[in-house]
C-alpha cells in the first residue's frame, strides 16, 4: 500500500520531468520543418512575411545577461566581501536578512520600478528617446539577481575553514592577501554557483525585461549599442504568444524560442552541477 | 608597512550600491505603495474600470487560490517522492534524481507556461483555467520541496532509523513515527518557500490562468482567475492616469507583504528548527 | 648584466653556511609576558599570566580547556582582545605590525591546512609576492629539508598539495612556516592527528629546529613531552600553575595540580 | 511525536479543502483587443449587476488573441477593432463547432497621435504621405516637417493589433507594411499612451478615445483639407483612418451570450460605448 502511493507520486514527478522537454519539441516541430534551423542565424523577425528569424532576440539576450552579470558580480562580490569581512557580525546578518527579503521580491514588482523610474532616469539621463533598452533590461536583472550572487558568496565566504583562515593570518598575510589569496580561491566554488544560478534567473526572467526593453525585433545598430531599443527571447514569448493561434508557424515559432531558452537553462544547470 | 586601507575602500565603493539600492527599492515600493493600501483599494468603492470594479479582493484571492492550489498539488507528490526515493531508491538512483530536479530549476519559469499552454489550455481544451495555472506552478515548485523534503530525511541520523528498523516497525511506521516527526519543520520551510515562490511568479500565469477583470471568485477550476501579480502587469502600463499607477504600487506592496508573511515565516521555523537541533 | 651576475646561484653549502651566520647574528631573543588577562564570549579563557619563554624547547601542557591555544593565539595576534602585555625583546607586541608579527611567530596547528594549489606554491605561499616570482631552488630545497619533506615531494613539487599524505601535509605546513624565516615556532598539537611513524619524523626535525630558535610546543601527550622538551609549562583553567625544567617537573611536579594532572595522564596512557 | 502528526495532517487537509468547489454559475470570457475592451468591461459589470449568477470574465492581448481565441475556443466572446484577415476568416470558417458571427457594436477613429510639445511645436497637421515617411525612416526629425528640432520617436504597435492593422492599412498601403522608422514597438493603448504622454518628441498612432491634453490627436490632411479625429469627422466618414469595433461571437453560442452581446446593442449599451468617447452604431 506506502510503495505503490509513494511511487505514484514519483511517477507524477517524472513524468512533469519528462513531458516538458517532449511537449516543447513536439510543438516547435512545426516551426523547424517551415523555417528550417538557419532561421536562428536569420535577422528577419516579420511573423505576418513567414519570416522568423531568431537572431535579434538571441544577441538581446545574450546583451542583456552580459551587462548585468557585468554589473552585478562585482557588486554583489564586494558586497558579500564588505558584509562578511568587514561588518561586524550583528550587522552582517542584518545584511543577510535584508538580501533574503530582497531575493523575494517577484519580478513584476521590479518591472514596475523599471517602468516607472529606471526608464524615466535613463531617458534623461542618457539623452535616449524614452530609456527603452538592452541598458535598462541589463540594469533590471543585475538589480534582480545581486541579492543571489551576494547571499551564495556570504554563505561560502562564511564557510571558509577556520583553520585556512588561521593559516593564512599565522603567514603574516595582510588582509588583501588573505583575501584574494585564501578566502576568494576557497569561496570560488559557492560563488561560481551563484552566479551560474543567477545567470539561469536571467536568462528566464520575464516580466521586468519586457516592460523595459522595448520589444523592438531588430537587431542593435550597431551590435554592440545597447541604448536601442531590442527584444529578448522571452519577452518575445511574453508579447506574442497570447495572439499567435495554436497550431501556426508563429505559435510554434514561439515554442522555438522557448525550447532554446530550455536548452540553455539546461545547459547552465549542467554546468553548475558539474563539480569544478 | 603598507596595510592598503585602499583595496578596503574599494571594495566598500564597489559594494555600496549593492547594500543600498536593493533597500532603496523597496522602501520605493513601500512609500509608493502604502499610500494607496486603503479600505477603498479593497472594497472597490468608487472605483470603476481597469478591473477594479471590486478593488483587489478578487485579484487578492486569485493569487491565494492559484499559490494554494499549487501548493496543495506539489506537496503530496513532492513528499512521495523523497519519501520513495530514501525508502527504496540506492545512492546512485537517487544522485540522478537530484540531478533531474537541478535540471528542472534549470528550466525558466516561462518555458513551464508555455508547455501549460499547449498541454492544458489547448490539447486538454480546459482554455485559460486556474487549474492550468495551479499545474503549471506547481510543476515550478515542485524541485525545490523535493529537495527541502530530501535534505530533511537525509538529516536524520542513520541511528534512529536503524533503531526504528530493529524494533521491527514497518516502513509506513517509520514514515509516520520517527522521520515526519524529525523533519516536519524542515518540509515546512520548502513549503512555505514553494508557495512564496508560487506568489511571486507572474509569466507562467499571464497567459494560461488569469484575465484582466470580471472575476471575483471563480466557479470552477475551469474558470480563469484575476492575480495581484499580473493585474500590476497591466496596471503598470496604465501611465496616463496617476490614480491607477498608485494602485499598481498598492498591489505591489501588498503582494510583496503576502511574499514576506510565507519566506519569513520559513526562514523564522528553519532557524528554530535549527536552535531545536543544537539545542540543549 | 653585471647585476645579474651578482644573484648567481647558491650552492646547497654556500645556503647552509649563510643560514649559520644569519642564525649566529641574530640577537639573543627573550619573549616574555606579563599579567595576560583573555576574555572569549564573557568568559575568563587566560587569568594573569606571567611567563618567560626559554630558549629551546619547551612544552605546554594541561588538560584541555586549559586555555593552551588560546595563549598561543594571543601570541601572534589572532585574539587581540586581551590585556595586559606581550613583549620581544622588548618591544610590546601590540606596537609591532600584526602581519611583521606574524610572520615572526610560526604557528603550526593541529591539522594541516594545506591551500588547494601545488606543493611549491604552498612552500612560497606566505612569501611577499616579489620573492615568490624570484624565490631560489635551494632556498626550497633546504627548506623542504628541514621540514624532512625533501626526499618524499622533491620529485613532485608541481603536484596539487592535496594528494600528500597527512603526515606529509603536516611537514608541508611547517615548511611554509619555516621558509618566512621565524624566531620563534608555536606548535599546537601538530602531531596529535597523524600516525606513530609521522609523528617521529616530525618530532626528529623539530628537534633540530629547536636548536636555532625557541619552540613552545602544545600537547597533551606526556610521553612525547618527556621526549621532546626541555622545559615544561603547565596550565589548568587559564592559570599558569607551574613553569620548570622538563626533567625535574616530571620527577618531582611542585605543584598539587601537576602531580594530579601526572598521576591520572600516565594511568590514562598506559 | 503525535502532536507533530496531527499537526501535519491538518495542514495538508487544509491545503485541499481550499481548492474551489464547483457551483452552477455560468461564466463567460471574453478577450481581444483593447480598444475594445473599456466598452465590454464596463459593460460586463452592468451586465453581472442586472444578472447576478453571470459572470463575464475580460481580457486583453489585442485583435489578434480576439480572433485567435475565436478560432482555438478559448473564449466565448472575441473583441477585434479591426477586420479579419482572409487566413484568419478562413479559420474561422472551417471551426469544428461553427461559424462565428462579427459584428460592429461601435466606430472610432485611429488618431494620429504626437506629444503635447510637438502639438504645440507646430505639427498640428499632417498628411498620409508625411506620417508614412516618418514610419519608413525617411524623415527623422520633426523640424524637416515644421516643427520643433527634435528627433522623432516613433511608436509602432505589435503586429496584430486591430489598431496597427487600420493605421498601416491607411498610411503604408498594407495592414502588415514593415515600418523601419519606428524606434519603438508597444502593445496596448494605455502603454502607447503612457509613453507618448511622457515623451516630448513621440508620434504614434491610438483610438480617439484615448487623447488627452498630454497626447493630442493631429488632423489628416485629405485633399487639401485638414481633419481632425473627431466623433463628428467619424460619423460622416470624411476622417481617413477609422474603423469598426467589432464583437465575433460563434453562431452556436450559448443564449447567455448572445443576450450579452443584444445588450451590447441595446440603448444601455451604446450608452456606454458613448461614455467610453467612441460613436455608437444604434
Amino acid at each position: 500500500m506506502l510503495k505503490p502511493g509513494l511511487g505514484l507520486a514519483i511517477l507524477l514527478m517524472l513524468l512533469a520531468a519528462v513531458a516538458v522537454p517532449v511537449f516543447l519539441l513536439q510543438a516547435s516541430i512545426p516551426f523547424w520543418q517551415a523555417a528550417g534551423i538557419s532561421s536562428i542565424w536569420s535577422s528577419e523577425w516579420y511573423p505576418y512575411e513567414q519570416l522568423y528569424g531568431l537572431l535579434p532576440a538571441i544577441i538581446g539576450t545574450s546583451w542583456a545577461i552580459l551587462i548585468s552579470l557585468a554589473i552585478a558580480i562585482p557588486c554583489s562580490v564586494a558586497a558579500a566581501i564588505a558584509a562578511s569581512e568587514m561588518l561586524p557580525p550583528m550587522l552582517a546578518e542584518k545584511a543577510r536578512i535584508g538580501m533574503e527579503v530582497l531575493a523575494g521580491i517577484p519580478s513584476i514588482v521590479y518591472g514596475l520600478i523599471g517602468l516607472w523610474v529606471l526608464l524615466p532616469l535613463l531617458q534623461s539621463s542618457l539623452d535616449l528617446l524614452t530609456g527603452h533598452s538592452l541598458l535598462a533590461a541589463g540594469l533590471m536583472l543585475a538589480l534582480m539577481i545581486l541579492p543571489t550572487i551576494m547571499l551564495m558568496t556570504m554563505d561560502a565566504l562564511q564557510q571558509v575553514p577556520a583553520d585556512q583562515r588561521e593559516a593564512g593570518l599565522s603567514l603574516g598575510l595582510d588582509w588583501t592577501a588573505q583575501l584574494t589569496r585564501i578566502l576568494l580561491p576557497a569561496a570560488w566554488p559557492g560563488i561560481r554557483s551563484g552566479i551560474l544560478l543567477s545567470l539561469g534567473r536571467a536568462l528566464g526572467e520575464t516580466m521586468a525585461v519586457m516592460l523595459v526593453v522595448g520589444s523592438m525585433d531588430r537587431l542593435p545598430q550597431p551590435v554592440y549599442n545597447i541604448l536601442q531599443p531590442a527584444q529578448t527571447l522571452t519577452s518575445r514569448i511574453g508579447r506574442e504568444i497570447g495572439e499567435a493561434a495554436f497550431g501556426s508557424i508563429h505559435f510554434s515559432s514561439l515554442m522555438a524560442a522557448g525550447l532554446m531558452l530550455a536548452i540553455m537553462g539546461l545547459s547552465i544547470s549542467l554546468l553548475a552541477n558539474k563539480r569544478p | 608597512m603598507a596595510k592598503f586601507p585602499w583595496m578596503k575602500f574599494a571594495i566598500l565603493a564597489v559594494a555600496l550600491p549593492a547594500l543600498t539600492l536593493p533597500v532603496a527599492c523597496f522602501s520605493y515600493i513601500v512609500w509608493q505603495g502604502l499610500p494607496s493600501l486603503n479600505w477603498q483599494i479593497f472594497s472597490g468603492q468608487g472605483m470603476s474600470g481597469f478591473g477594479l470594479e471590486n478593488g483587489l479582493y478578487g485579484q487578492l484571492t486569485g493569487s491565494l487560490l492559484l499559490m494554494l492550489g499549487a501548493a496543495a498539488i506539489a506537496a503530496p507528490v513532492a513528499i512521495g517522492t523523497a519519501l520513495f526515493s530514501r525508502l527504496y531508491l540506492n545512492n546512485r538512483l537517487r544522485t540522478h534524481i537530484i540531478t533531474l530536479l537541478h535540471l528542472m530549476q534549470g528550466i525558466p519559469p516561462i518555458v513551464y507556461g508555455l508547455c501549460g499552454l499547449v498541454v492544458f489550455v489547448h490539447i486538454l481544451h480546459w482554455g485559460i483555467s486556474l487549474l492550468a495555472g495551479m499545474l503549471i506552478l506547481a510543476i515550478i515548485i515542485m524541485p525545490v520541496l523535493v529537495l527541502n523534503s530530501l535534505h530533511a530525511l537525509e538529516r536524520i541520523p542513520l541511528e534512529h532509523t536503524e533503531a526504528a528498523s530493529s524494533l521491527g516497525l514497518t516502513d509506513a511506521q517509520l514514515i509516520y513515527r520517527v522521520w515526519l516527526p524529525e523533519a516536519w519543520p524542515a518540509m515546512l520551510t520548502g513549503l512555505l518557500l514553494g508557495m512564496a515562490r508560487a506568489l511571486s511568479e507572474t509569466a507562467p500565469i499571464l497567459f494560461t490562468a488569469t484575465v484582466f477583470s470580471g472575476v471575483i471568485w471563480p466557479e470552477s477550476l475551469f474558470e480563469p482567475v484575476t492575480s495581484l501579480q499580473t493585474h500590476i502587469f497591466y496596471l503598470a502600463q496604465e501611465g496616463a492616469n496617476a490614480q491607477v499607477v498608485g494602485i499598481a504600487w498598492g498591489a505591489a506592496t501588498l503582494l510583496i507583504g503576502l511574499i514576506l508573511l510565507f519566506s519569513s515565516s520559513a526562514l523564522l521555523l528553519r532557524r528554530m528548527d535549527k536552535r531545536q537541533r543544537i539545542g540543549p | 648584466m653585471s647585476s645579474k651576475r651578482s644573484i648567481s646561484p647558491i650552492s646547497p653549502s654556500a645556503a647552509k653556511a649563510a643560514v649559520a651566520q644569519e642564525r649566529s647574528s641574530r640577537p639573543a631573543y627573550s619573549l616574555s609576558m606579563q599579567g595576560l588577562y583573555l576574555q572569549l564570549d564573557g568568559q575568563d579563557i587566560l587569568t594573569d599570566m606571567t611567563l618567560q619563554l626559554p630558549p629551546g624547547i619547551t612544552a605546554l601542557i594541561g588538560p584541555s580547556g586549559a586555555g593552551k591555544s588560546s595563549l598561543l593565539r594571543c601570541m601572534n595576534r589572532l585574539h587581540e582582545h586581551w590585556t595586559g602585555d606581550i613583549d620581544i625583546c622588548g618591544i610590546s607586541i601590540r606596537d609591532m605590525d600584526a602581519d611583521t608579527l606574524r610572520r615572526q611567530a610560526g604557528l603550526i596547528g593541529q591539522k594541516p591546512a594545506v591551500f588547494p594549489c601545488s606543493i611549491r606554491e604552498n612552500v612560497i605561499f606566505g612569501l611577499p609576492r616579489q620573492q615568490r616570482n624570484s624565490v631560489s631552488d635551494a632556498a626550497i630545497h633546504k627548506t623542504l629539508t628541514q621540514a624532512a619533506l625533501w626526499q618524499e615531494a622533491s620529485d613532485r613539487l608541481h603536484a596539487d598539495a592535496r594528494t600528500l599524505s597527512i603526515g606529509q601535509q603536516q611537514r608541508l605546513f611547517l615548511a611554509r612556516a619555516l621558509i618566512l624565516n621565524p624566531s620563534f615556532l608555536m606548535l599546537d598539537e601538530p602531531t596529535s592527528a597523524l600516525d606513530p611513524r609521522s609523528r617521529d619524523i616530525i618530532e626528529r626535525s623539530l628537534k633540530k629546529i629547536g636548536r636555532h630558535i625557541p619552540l613552545l610546543w602544545v600537547t597533551h601527550d606526556l610521553e612525547q613531552a618527556k621526549r621532546i622538551s626541555e622545559h615544561v609549562i603547565f596550565i589548568c583553567d587559564g592559570k599558569l600553575i607551574e613553569q620548570a625544567d622538563a626533567d625535574s617537573f616530571f620527577a618531582r611536579p611542585a605543584a598539587i595540580e601537576s602531580r594530579e594532572f601526572l598521576r591520572w595522564n600516565v594511568c590514562d596512557c598506559d | 511525536m503525535t502532536h507533530n502528526n496531527r499537526f501535519f495532517l491538518m495542514l495538508f487537509s487544509t491545503l485541499f479543502l481550499a481548492s474551489p468547489d464547483a457551483d452552477a454559475g455560468v461564466s463567460l470570457h471574453a478577450a481581444g483587443s483593447t480598444t475594445v475592451l473599456p466598452i465590454v468591461s464596463e459593460a460586463a459589470s452592468a451586465y453581472h449587476k442586472a444578472h447576478p449568477d453571470i459572470t463575464i470574465t475580460v481580457s486583453g492581448g489585442g485583435s489578434g488573441v480576439g480572433i485567435a481565441s475565436m478560432i482555438q475556443g478559448t473564449a466565448e466572446i472575441g473583441m477585434a477593432s479591426r477586420d479579419t484577415t482572409p487566413e484568419e476568416q478562413a479559420q474561422l470558417d472551417n471551426r469544428a463547432d461553427g461559424k462565428v458571427d462579427n459584428m460592429v457594436i461601435a466606430r472610432d477613429a485611429v488618431a494620429v497621435v504626437v506629444s503635447k510639445a510637438v502639438y504645440l511645436g507646430g505639427i498640428t497637421h499632417l498628411s498620409l504621405a508625411q506620417i508614412a515617411d516618418i514610419y519608413r525612416g525617411k524623415v527623422s526629425n520633426w523640424k524637416q516637417l515644421g516643427g520643433p528640432d527634435a528627433k522623432i520617436l516613433a511608436i509602432d504597435k505589435e503586429a496584430s493589433r486591430g489598431t496597427r492593422h487600420v493605421f498601416a492599412e491607411a498610411v503604408l498601403g498594407s495592414s502588415h507594411a514593415r515600418a523601419p522608422g519606428a524606434s519603438l514597438i508597444t502593445g496596448s493603448n494605455n502603454e502607447e499612451q503612457a509613453i507618448v504622454a511622457r515623451s516630448d518628441q513621440a508620434i504614434g498612432m491610438l483610438s480617439n478615445a484615448w487623447l488627452n491634453d498630454r497626447v493630442r490627436g493631429i488632423a489628416v490632411d485629405v485633399n487639401g483639407q485638414s481633419i481632425k479625429p473627431t466623433i463628428a469627422h467619424i460619423r460622416d466618414g470624411s476622417y481617413p483612418i477609422s474603423r469598426g469595433l467589432h464583437v465575433l461571437l460563434p453562431r452556436h453560442a450559448a443564449p447567455e451570450v448572445r443576450d450579452f452581446v443584444h445588450f451590447l446593442l441595446s440603448v444601455d449599451g451604446q450608452a456606454i460605448v458613448k461614455k467610453a468617447g467612441y460613436l455608437p452604431v444604434r
